[in-house]
């Protein structure tokens, strides 16, 4: 692809150690780059590890092992406190319970204003004010609501507030943790048609992690098919959809509910076998331009025919 | 066929610091032997506290049925003291809700959660209700029942943990179960084993569900009739097919709209914009109309009574008027309304 | 259904068009977290009850005192004591009358050994009545209940004393006033350094997590191991005893369990993600503690603080039973009680007074922090 | 779990040593000599024999040295007050009064507790919460002094139901054991109450209740022993101060227990005996923490022995 | 036991020690005389040797008898020694005992002078580290100082046994008061092959005691309580009356009542405030004590010495506080105010049989003196106010009495500011014995019935004088009785009174009160209705119930 790699993620590891229960390899040797103002998409079942890669690209774990090249910068080696801020300038997060990601006990303008004050993006506030104020309205809320609680706003309100809190630094970066699994559907879309806008007005790149596919296939530019602390399968969007390889991502797609009664009445589940699953001496290799899949060296064979 | 089940007029409030919240506001339903009603609606529209009051679930003093019928097996539910309501419920009306993680006792051994409604409705020996127990088990598909009955819940995965309160569900074959909700919790795949598992049992027992979800696929998939409820009311109600391919109501629409199709990828969604209703105060007219593309000026002022669109279908809105403007559903929907086909192949 | 909506106009059915701000528009007036939570307190009649109660005690402790012209440590021998009286509530027993009981082989002998024993001239005994006649366990003899005019006997027929008088003759009124003051001082001192200490504690334990965590959690462990009363001992031994050693002392160990909570809260709150989010924004801990952490900790820690006060307040109670409390004639509630306790069957009022203000003190503090957890509580809100 | 009560028990070990060197220590800078109760007769000469005596001529170092490896041989040294008593004996001699009253204080107040917090929660927002809100609260706010003074005066003295004092019969311990139980009992109705809301509020309550399970065997069956871990925490800590005695009610009912003589101890700068004492109290403290831990495994299915909880 | 340091912890402790009780079961099934009284604390030692407080003394006194022993009220009578027949050398410093030949020990065996001797050579061992031994002996038995000091044998005591019932002391001075000297518990017989076969187990247990007096021990349970019986073997046997006495241990005064009031008791002391509600009773009872109360004017304090050394300072101070109020408050009952040092009643003349005390009014409670010797304090010393700290203990007692000193100094003193300083007891007396302390109370119970008990604590550089008083008129005076008066009663006996009044002029100390017990006792009780002067403070030989 002739587009400029913004993020390179490279044999990405991380593990936590449980105590008794020993290590736990909750992201295990991933690696996949980003392109300038794409959307990559993240999916996967629960627990395989999504979040955790999300939060180790941006430094809330440290890595147990892996770079994570962020424009051409290796995040997990900056050391300085300047390299660090400018880094949580440029990456921003948006967190997927509307509840929890706003602090009950800041108003609205201090969440937003956040980060303006760590980085001293404004001179006094007056500017800081006005500045809130544009952003609410960029995500579609209003200036009387700068001085209310979350607790007063729904949650596709709050989701909206939390991207305006990610916006203020003006990141070009911007990591999306499931930031509609916990909101109604009729509300998904206000938050889904937010960030798309946004991408186009200031070319945002997002790395969208869920797990309904469906809305992934529709935000995203390419999907990466997390199991299992491993990427399974990656490739753009309409070939996974219409041409998934792995077992896994067949399985997946097969479980997803269309809003469809006729479909539904047609559907076939696959099943997959987790107890087949054996990632050893298998590796992501690019089976079609664009599309990788983790196998071995004969089962990319057979995936080709 | 005779419904087994039906809600006439059903209002339920709570009061609260805040004031008199008017959780449900006249819902009326039947239900039939062995077929599977899904209500959908946003967060807060009434789903939940509907179907507690079926239950007698409603929490007293605070929460009140001030007017409506729960007619079941000739009797009207609502008036029923609690102690009746025990004895019919977890036999005749039992209930699954949407959290596996927090719904088992985490002390007690997930065999005497299960035994425990047997003996008291069935009247089982403890013998006998471990062994009704082991075959629920089976029933839901849980692995080496016999050890699985002396853990507790904390050993059992998510899914598993669902299938448990299903069977604890089902332990007395109850003639309705009502399912609140019971896989938004869990993974799509483990979702859908859940949904086949409920389809498999509901096949074998003919027994009536109530399925509350958000989740338009899962509706899709299990149900027979759909009812749809906004800010306490049930606005739209109608066979699957009915709401699906020929949904009449704007909210309706807008659910609908806000999905992504299979070649929606350029357009932007439709969203519903704003938020819902303040229960404490209810709006005049229809609750929908602060946020509705297609308001009209009589949505401010009256509520909507029932429209019939056909014997199996109707909704509550003032387009089905017939002074009411002819307004089309918007674009995506009437993709979706014609996009059988395209859906259809997607797979191939 | 038809006919029924036939009557309205074609007018109605006009399209209108929704402005979308007006579908995002908050229709909840605004409240701040702390309004709401006064709201919900204030329809707690129970903790509402408390609050008025704990406010017309620290009032009276503040006025009380001026509200006549004695001192807390004016002594008058003479005047020694002297029951309750308050010019116009003698129906409520506040009459100055004093009942003595007196034992003698006959009725007139016991009203005798009375009369000598308590210095009192026979005018003014109002009144008598045997109460126990001669049995084997009284050794035979008569007990008797005289009444006296106390005030009258020691010529003080126009003074009144509202609480009455201490073996000095010393206003009870205005002591016991003073010693609420003392002990609510000394609550809310031992709750605020409680907090400080207590709070930082818990939130840098909880924060750290790891090894700083478990060795703040080792320290905890082998304080509390101590027995609190050698803590306390030692610490007056080694300061001057009086106020400062006992707030000190009450601080020493007291603030453990506000660090445990602190420390839990903050342990459960580390992960959510709007910390997560503070720090993906380049927060500091410092910033993270003090902007994020405690505020949502704050309720919990009022809450605590509204169960330190009261416990504060008795514990000093059990230090002046002990002998470590104030020195004299320096009064808390606690010593007022602890003194009047050794005379309660002959003069009950010096007990009754004081005992009633710690128990009301103690019972609003608690029904108030009840109150104040409901209202604080988040999950109640939604 | 082997590996976890081995570890458990070196922390205690550790946790022990630095209270035992902490009290040791505190004790050397106590001021007023142990041997001044003599009436300030004492020459320099008796002082130096006495020091002599006790061992403590010694550098500290060296007697911090015998008296650690002492006490791990049980030896706690001699009483100064009591002539050539082994403290170990005197402890020995009091701890089983001290620890019956608190025993029985601690297991009545505890279940009066835990019946009248859920009372409480049952009845939430009702008069029945309401007053025993307030018998809770008066049980902690009135002098465990006072309250025990009043039951003498009036159950011993007056109507003469119970003995006045003394530790010789069952009857006996009536009063003492109602006096100590106020507080046990407030605690744990108060922390009852809290929990048993919170319990009642959970899904599985709701579920339980969904299955047409009777409001007893609700409170009984489900929601009591949820309830009730937190209420162990508390219950802990409090059994070690019950056990080894509250000064105030030994000494009223004159009960021969080992918390009335710490307060001896510590009114004569008896130090062999405080050190004695404080040890003991930390040995009762350390162990009831770990059996409230294990407690709370077999309470807690979710608790592993081999885990414990965030 | 013979001071009490700032506050009267001690003296409390003593007299209630010999509260009685009988055990119900004991008594009454029997019909047994059984006397059931109350101790506040448990024995500290039944060691003869090793006593330093009064109910050690007490119930040493009760279970052993040595030379002579003490009848209610004080007098000196025969005891193992007869009396009568003890001689005396000229010079007073040798004296000789005829041992009764019918008293045995407990076991059997008869009381002999070896026994003595070794009783006393015991004591003055300093392996066996007594103090009291140390205390009394040293100075006054031949050789006692040397050999607490390790430089003669304890065998080399002026000690002898003659004969089996002749015991021989002598002495370094004379000692006018040897009679009641000899009452102390060092001075006890000791049956050695029973000690030594006891070793360190000696005294522990009723078991370890070996009884030669009118009660032996049966049991004795830790901070309980203990009980005794009629001593059968011992020589008086016919003249004791009870069967029995049992004790138990009360620490709470309350319950000490109402162990009284339910009948479990026979005879309880009364706190302060108990005595007001019982005053009137039937059964109540006031007895004296020989023991006076004062406060203390440091005149070697840190920072206040200059005031202190000031005459009109110390009178203003002396004069300035209403001592009836003192007792109302503090005691609340008849105790004496005293303007005096040593006890009323406590000592007479040898010859004429007059009080010692004669009463003076030179440091009476008088505001209007007070105030213009403190004017004339300020004006001589240059200030206009002053601040004195004031120790006490932290007893309730104790606490009142600086509570009450407070007041009253600070009313009646213009200028004056008293900073009260409450301590624990054993920290009380480290600061007045270092004399890091400015003002506190303090009272003497004498060691033996003779002025000097008291008169010697104020000599110059005295073991006891923390005030740091000095008048070369009054050391003479002392060194006197001590010395060349030591055999001519008379004139001793006015050199002491002419020291007291020195010691008065100067207001050394500010007296406050002579105290009074208050009891409350079923009516059957007889022979405890007065209390010794010195040593145990009731001698229960003499003690007898007829109801
Ligand atoms: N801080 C941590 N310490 C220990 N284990 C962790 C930690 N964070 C995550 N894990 C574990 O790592 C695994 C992956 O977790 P992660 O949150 O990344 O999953 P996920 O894919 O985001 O799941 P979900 O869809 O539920 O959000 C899980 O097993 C989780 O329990
Ligand atoms: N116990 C209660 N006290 C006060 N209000 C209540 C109570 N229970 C429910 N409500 C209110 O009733 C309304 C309907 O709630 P309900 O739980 O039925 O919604 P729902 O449709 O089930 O939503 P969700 O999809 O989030 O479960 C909401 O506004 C809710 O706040
Ligand atoms: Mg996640
Ligand atoms: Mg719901």
């Amino acid at each position: 692809m002739k587009q400029e790699k913004i993020l390179e993620v490279k044999d990405l590891k991380q593990h936590f150690d449980a105590g008794k229960k020993g290590v736990i390899k909750a992201v295990d040797g991933i690696s996949f780059d980003i392109y300038r103002g794409e959307t990559f998409g993240l999916v996967g079942e629960s627990g395989c590890g999504k979040s955790t890669t999300g939060r180790t690209i941006i430094r809330l774990y440290n890595a147990t092992n892996g770079e994570v090249i962020f424009n051409g910068k290796d995040v997990h080696s900056a050391k300085s406190k300047k390299d660090l801020k400018a880094f949580n300038r440029q990456m921003q997060m948006i967190f997927q319970d509307p509840y929890a990601s706003l602090n009950p006990r800041m108003t609205v303008k201090d969440i937003i204003a956040e980060g303006m004050d760590i980085h001293g993006l404004a001179k006094n506030d007056q500017e800081k004010t006005a500045r809130v104020h544009e952003l609410l309205e960029t995500v579609g809320l209003n200036k009387q609501h700068a001085s209310r609680y979350p607790h007063e706003f729904s949650g596709g309100q709050r989701q909206r507030i939390g991207i305006a809190r990610a916006l203020a630094v003006d990141p070009e970066f911007i990591i999306a943790d499931e930031p509609i699994s916990a909101l109604d559907v009729s509300i998904q879309a206000q938050v889904v048609n937010l960030l798309k806008e946004l991408q186009q007005e200031r070319g945002l790149t997002y790395l969208f992690i869920a797990h309904d596919l469906s809305m992934v296939k529709y935000i995203s530019d390419r999907i990466a098919v997390m199991y299992a602390g491993r990427i399974v399968e990656l490739a753009e969007s309409d070939e996974l959809y219409n041409n998934p390889l792995h077992s896994y991502t067949k399985s997946l797609l097969s479980a997803i509910p269309v809003p469809d009664p006729e479909f539904e009445r047609n559907r076939e589940r696959v099943l997959f076998d987790h107890s087949s699953y054996n990632p050893e001496g298998s590796e992501l290799r690019e089976v079609k331009a664009g599309h990788w899949v983790l196998c071995t060296e004969e089962e990319m064979k057979q995936y080709q025919v | 066929m005779d419904p087994i089940l039906d809600v006439k007029n059903l209002n339920v409030t709570f009061d609260t610091y805040g004031g008199k919240v008017q959780a449900v506001r006249g819902v009326n339903f039947s239900l039939k032997k062995g077929e599977t009603l899904a209500i959908v609606g946003e967060s807060g529209s009434g789903k939940s506290v509907t179907t507690k009051a079926l239950m007698g679930l409603i929490k007293k003093p605070a929460g009140k049925i001030p007017e409506g019928e729960i007619l079941f097996d000739g009797k009207d539910l609502a008036k029923l003291d609690n102690k009746q309501m025990q004895k019919i419920r977890g036999k005749d009306l039992s209930m699954i809700f949407q959290d596996p993680m927090t719904s088992l006792n985490p002390t007690m051994k997930i065999g005497k959660q299960i035994m425990e409604g047997l003996i008291l409705h069935q009247k089982l020996s403890k013998q006998q209700a471990k062994e009704r127990a082991l075959e629920l088990l089976n029933l839901v598909g849980i692995p080496y029942p016999e050890k699985r009955m002396n853990q507790y819940p904390h050993q059992f995965s998510g899914g598993m943990r669902q299938r448990v309160v299903i069977a604890i569900a089902l332990a007395c074959n109850p003639k309705v179960l009502i399912a609140d909700e019971p896989t938004t919790a869990l993974d799509v795949t483990i979702q859908a084993q859940i949904i086949e598992l409920m389809k498999d049992i509901q096949k074998k027992m003919d027994t009536s569900i109530i399925f509350i979800t958000h989740d338009l696929g899962v509706v899709a998939n299990v149900a027979d009739r759909v009812a749809v409820m906004y800010a306490g009311k049930i606005v739209e109600i109608g066979t699957v097919d009915d709401v699906f391919y020929n949904p009449k109501h704007p909210y309706t629409w807008g659910l609908l709209g806000s999905l992504p199709t299979v070649d929606s990828n350029e357009e932007k969604l439709m969203a519903i914009p704003g938020t819902p209703p303040d229960l404490i105060h209810p709006p005049k007219g229809d609750a929908f109309a602060a946020r509705n593309e297609f308001a009209l000026a009589i949505d401010f002022e009256e509520e909507p009574p029932m429209f019939k669109v056909s014997d199996t279908h109707s909704a509550a809105t003032w387009l089905l008027h017939e002074n009411a403007p002819d307004i089309e559903p918007p674009a995506t929907v009437k993709k979706r309304m014609a996009g059988i086909s395209v859906e259809g192949e997607r797979q191939s | 259904m038809d006919k029924a909506t036939e009557k309205y106009s074609k007018e109605k059915f006009q399209r209108v068009h929704v402005r979308e701000e007006l579908s995002e528009e908050l229709t909840r007036p605004q409240l701040s977290f702390w309004k709401d939570a006064w709201l919900r307190l204030s329809k707690n009649k129970g903790a509402i009850g408390g609050l008025i109660v704990i406010l017309l005690i620290v009032a009276l402790a503040l006025v009380g005192p001026l509200m006549n012209d004695y001192k807390m440590d004016e002594a008058n021998y003479d005047a020694a004591y002297l029951p309750p009286k308050v010019p116009g509530l003698g129906w409520l027993g506040l009459d100055g009358m004093q009942t003595y009981e007196v034992q003698g082989t006959t009725v007139d002998d016991a009203v005798q050994r009375g009369i000598t024993g308590y210095e009192i001239e026979e005018q003014y005994v109002l009144n008598t009545e045997v109460v126990e006649e001669p049995n084997e366990s009284n050794d035979n003899y008569y007990k008797v209940a005289m009444e006296v005019d106390i005030y009258a006997a020691k010529g003080l027929d126009d003074t009144y004393y509202w609480f009455g008088t201490d073996n000095m003759g010393r206003d009870l009124w205005t002591r016991i006033w003073k010693g609420t003051q003392i002990s609510l001082l000394i609550g809310v001192l031992a709750a605020l350094i409680d907090m400080v200490i207590g709070v930082l504690y818990g939130g840098i334990s909880g924060y750290y997590g790891g090894r700083t965590d478990n060795i703040m959690q080792r320290i905890i462990e082998v304080l509390s191991g101590i027995p609190n009363l050698v803590i306390v001992i030692l610490m007056i031994m080694l300061l001057d005893p009086g106020l400062t050693a006992i707030i000190i002392a009450l601080s020493i160990t007291g603030w453990i369990g506000m660090a445990r909570i602190v420390r839990g809260q903050v342990m459960k709150l580390k992960g959510q993600e709007f910390v997560l989010a503070a720090r993906t924004l380049g927060a500091n801990d410092k910033r993270i503690l003090m902007k994020h952490l405690i505020p949502n900790v704050l309720s919990v820690i009022i809450i605590n603080t509204m169960f330190t006060i009261p416990s504060a307040i008795f514990f000093e109670s059990f230090l002046s039973f002990i002998g470590l409390g104030l020195v004299p004639p320096d009064a808390s509630l606690g010593t007022l009680i602890d003194t009047a306790f050794d005379d309660y069957r002959v003069y009950p009022y010096m007990l009754v007074f004081p005992a009633v203000i710690i128990s009301l003190l103690m019972i609003g503090f608690n029904i108030l922090a009840d109150g104040m957890r409901d209202a604080l509580d988040p999950k109640m809100r939604r | 779990m082997a590996k976890y009560l081995i570890q458990r028990i070196i922390y205690m070990i550790i946790t022990l040593l630095i209270i035992i060197s902490a009290t040791f220590f505190l004790m050397k800078i106590m001021p007023g000599s142990p041997f001044n109760n003599l009436g300030g007769k004492i020459t320099p000469e008796q002082q130096a024999f006495l020091e002599e005596k006790y061992g403590l001529d010694e550098p500290v170092p060296v007697q911090y040295f015998n008296y650690i490896t002492g006490v791990f041989q049980g030896d706690f040294g001699v009483s100064f007050q009591y002539e050539n008593r082994p403290v170990s004996q005197m402890i020995l001699d009091r701890i089983g009064p001290s620890a019956e009253l608190g025993a029985q204080a601690l297991i009545i107040g505890a279940i009066l507790g835990i019946i009248l917090g859920m009372i409480a929660a049952i009845k939430h927002n009702t008069w029945l919460d309401y007053s025993s809100n307030i018998i809770a609260v008066i049980g902690i706010s009135i002098p465990s002094f006072v309250f025990a003074g009043l039951l003498q005066y009036y159950l011993a003295v007056k109507w003469q139901i119970f003995p006045v004092s003394f530790w010789e019969s069952p009857i006996h311990t009536v009063l003492p054991t109602i006096a100590l139980m106020i507080f046990p009992m407030a605690i744990c109705a108060r922390f009852m109450r809290t929990e048993m809301l919170e319990v009642l509020g959970s899904d599985y309550i709701e579920l339980a209740r969904a299955k047409g399970v009777s409001n007893n065997s609700i409170m009984f069956k489900h929601a009591l022993r949820n309830a009730l871990i937190p209420v162990i925490t508390v219950l802990g800590p409090m059994t070690v101060s019950l056990m080894t005695g509250t000064l105030v009610i030994e000494q009223i009912f004159a009960v021969p227990g080992i918390g009335e003589q710490f307060v001896t101890s510590i009114n004569t700068n008896d130090y062999p005996v405080i050190m004695g004492t404080t040890i003991l109290f930390a040995v009762l403290f350390v162990v009831v923490i770990l059996i409230v831990d294990l407690l709370y495994g077999l309470i807690d299915p979710r608790i592993r022995i081999t885990g414990g909880k965030e | 036991a013979c001071s009490t340091g700032g506050t009267d912890n001690n003296t409390e402790e003593q007299e209630q020690s010999s509260e009685g009780e009988e055990t119900t079961e004991t008594s009454e099934t029997q019909g047994e005389k059984v006397l059931r009284i109350s101790a506040t604390s448990d024995i500290p030692t039944m060691d003869p040797i090793m006593t330093e407080d009064n109910v050690s003394t007490q119930w040493i006194d009760t279970v052993y008898e040595g030379l002579y022993r003490q009848a209610p009220g004080g007098e000196i009578v025969s005891g193992i020694a007869k009396k009568e027949e003890t001689e005396v050398s000229e010079d007073g410093l040798t004296y000789t005992f005829h041992l009764r030949e019918d008293a045995t020990w407990a076991n059997g065996d008869p009381v002999t002078a070896q026994d003595f001797v070794y009783g006393w050579q015991r004591a003055a061992n300093p392996a066996n580290g007594s103090f009291y031994g140390n205390y009394l002996m040293s100075g006054k038995i031949k050789n006692a100082e040397q050999i607490f000091a390790e430089e003669l044998a304890p065998e080399e005591l002026g000690v002898s046994a003659p004969d089996d019932y002749t015991f021989v002391v002598e002495l370094e001075t004379p000692v006018p008061y040897f009679d009641s000297y000899v009452i102390n518990s060092n001075f006890l017989p000791a049956h050695k092959e029973f000690v030594e076969e006891q070793g360190d187990n000696f005294s522990l247990t009723p078991d370890s005691i070996l009884a030669n007096g009118p009660y032996k021990m049966t049991s004795w349970k830790a901070e309980e309580g203990w009980e005794l019986v009629k001593n059968e073997t011992y020589w008086d046997a016919e003249n004791v009356a009870l069967d029995g006495i049992s004790v138990k241990v009360l620490k709470d005064a309350d319950t000490r009542l109402s162990n009284y009031e339910t009948g479990n008791i026979d005879r309880v002391t009364l706190s302060g405030s108990q005595v007001k509600d019982n005053q009137t009773s039937p059964e109540f009872g006031s007895l004296s004590e020989a023991s006076t109360f004062y406060m203390k004017m440091n005149q070697e304090s840190a920072e206040k010495s200059e005031y202190m050394q000031n005459y009109n300072f110390r009178m203003a101070l002396a004069k300035a506080f209403d001592k009836q109020a003192y007792i109302d408050v503090v005691y609340g009952n008849d105790s004496i105010p005293a303007n005096y040092f040593v006890p009323a009643e406590f000592v007479e003349h040898p010859e004429t049989g007059e009080d010692f005390q004669q009463g003076s009014d030179l440091l009476a409670y008088d505001v209007e003196a007070a105030k213009e010797y403190w004017t004339k304090a300020k004006e001589e010393l240059g200030f206009e106010e002053v601040t004195l700290s004031f120790l006490s203990g932290d007893t309730d007692v104790a606490k009142s009495i600086s509570e009450v000193m407070k007041t009253e100094l600070e009313k009646n003193l213009e200028g004056l500011s008293i900073e009260t300083v409450n301590v624990p007891w054993a920290q009380q007396l480290d600061l007045m014995r270092e004399k890091n302390y400015e003002l506190a109370v303090s009272g003497w119970i004498p060691d033996y019935k003779d002025a000097v008990s008291f008169i010697d604590i104020f000599v110059t550089g005295g073991e006891n004088n923390d005030v740091g008083y000095s008048n070369e008129e009054y050391d003479a005076l002392v060194k006197a009785a001590k010395t060349e008066l030591a055999l001519q009663p008379a004139e001793r006996f006015e050199a002491l009174q002419q020291a007291e009044q020195i010691l008065l002029e100067d207001a050394a100390i500010a007296p406050i009160l002579q105290r009074k017990t208050s009891v409350l006792a079923k009516n059957y009780v007889k022979g405890l209705d007065q209390l010794n002067p010195f040593s145990n403070n009731y001698s229960f030989k003499y003690a007898d119930i007829q109801k």
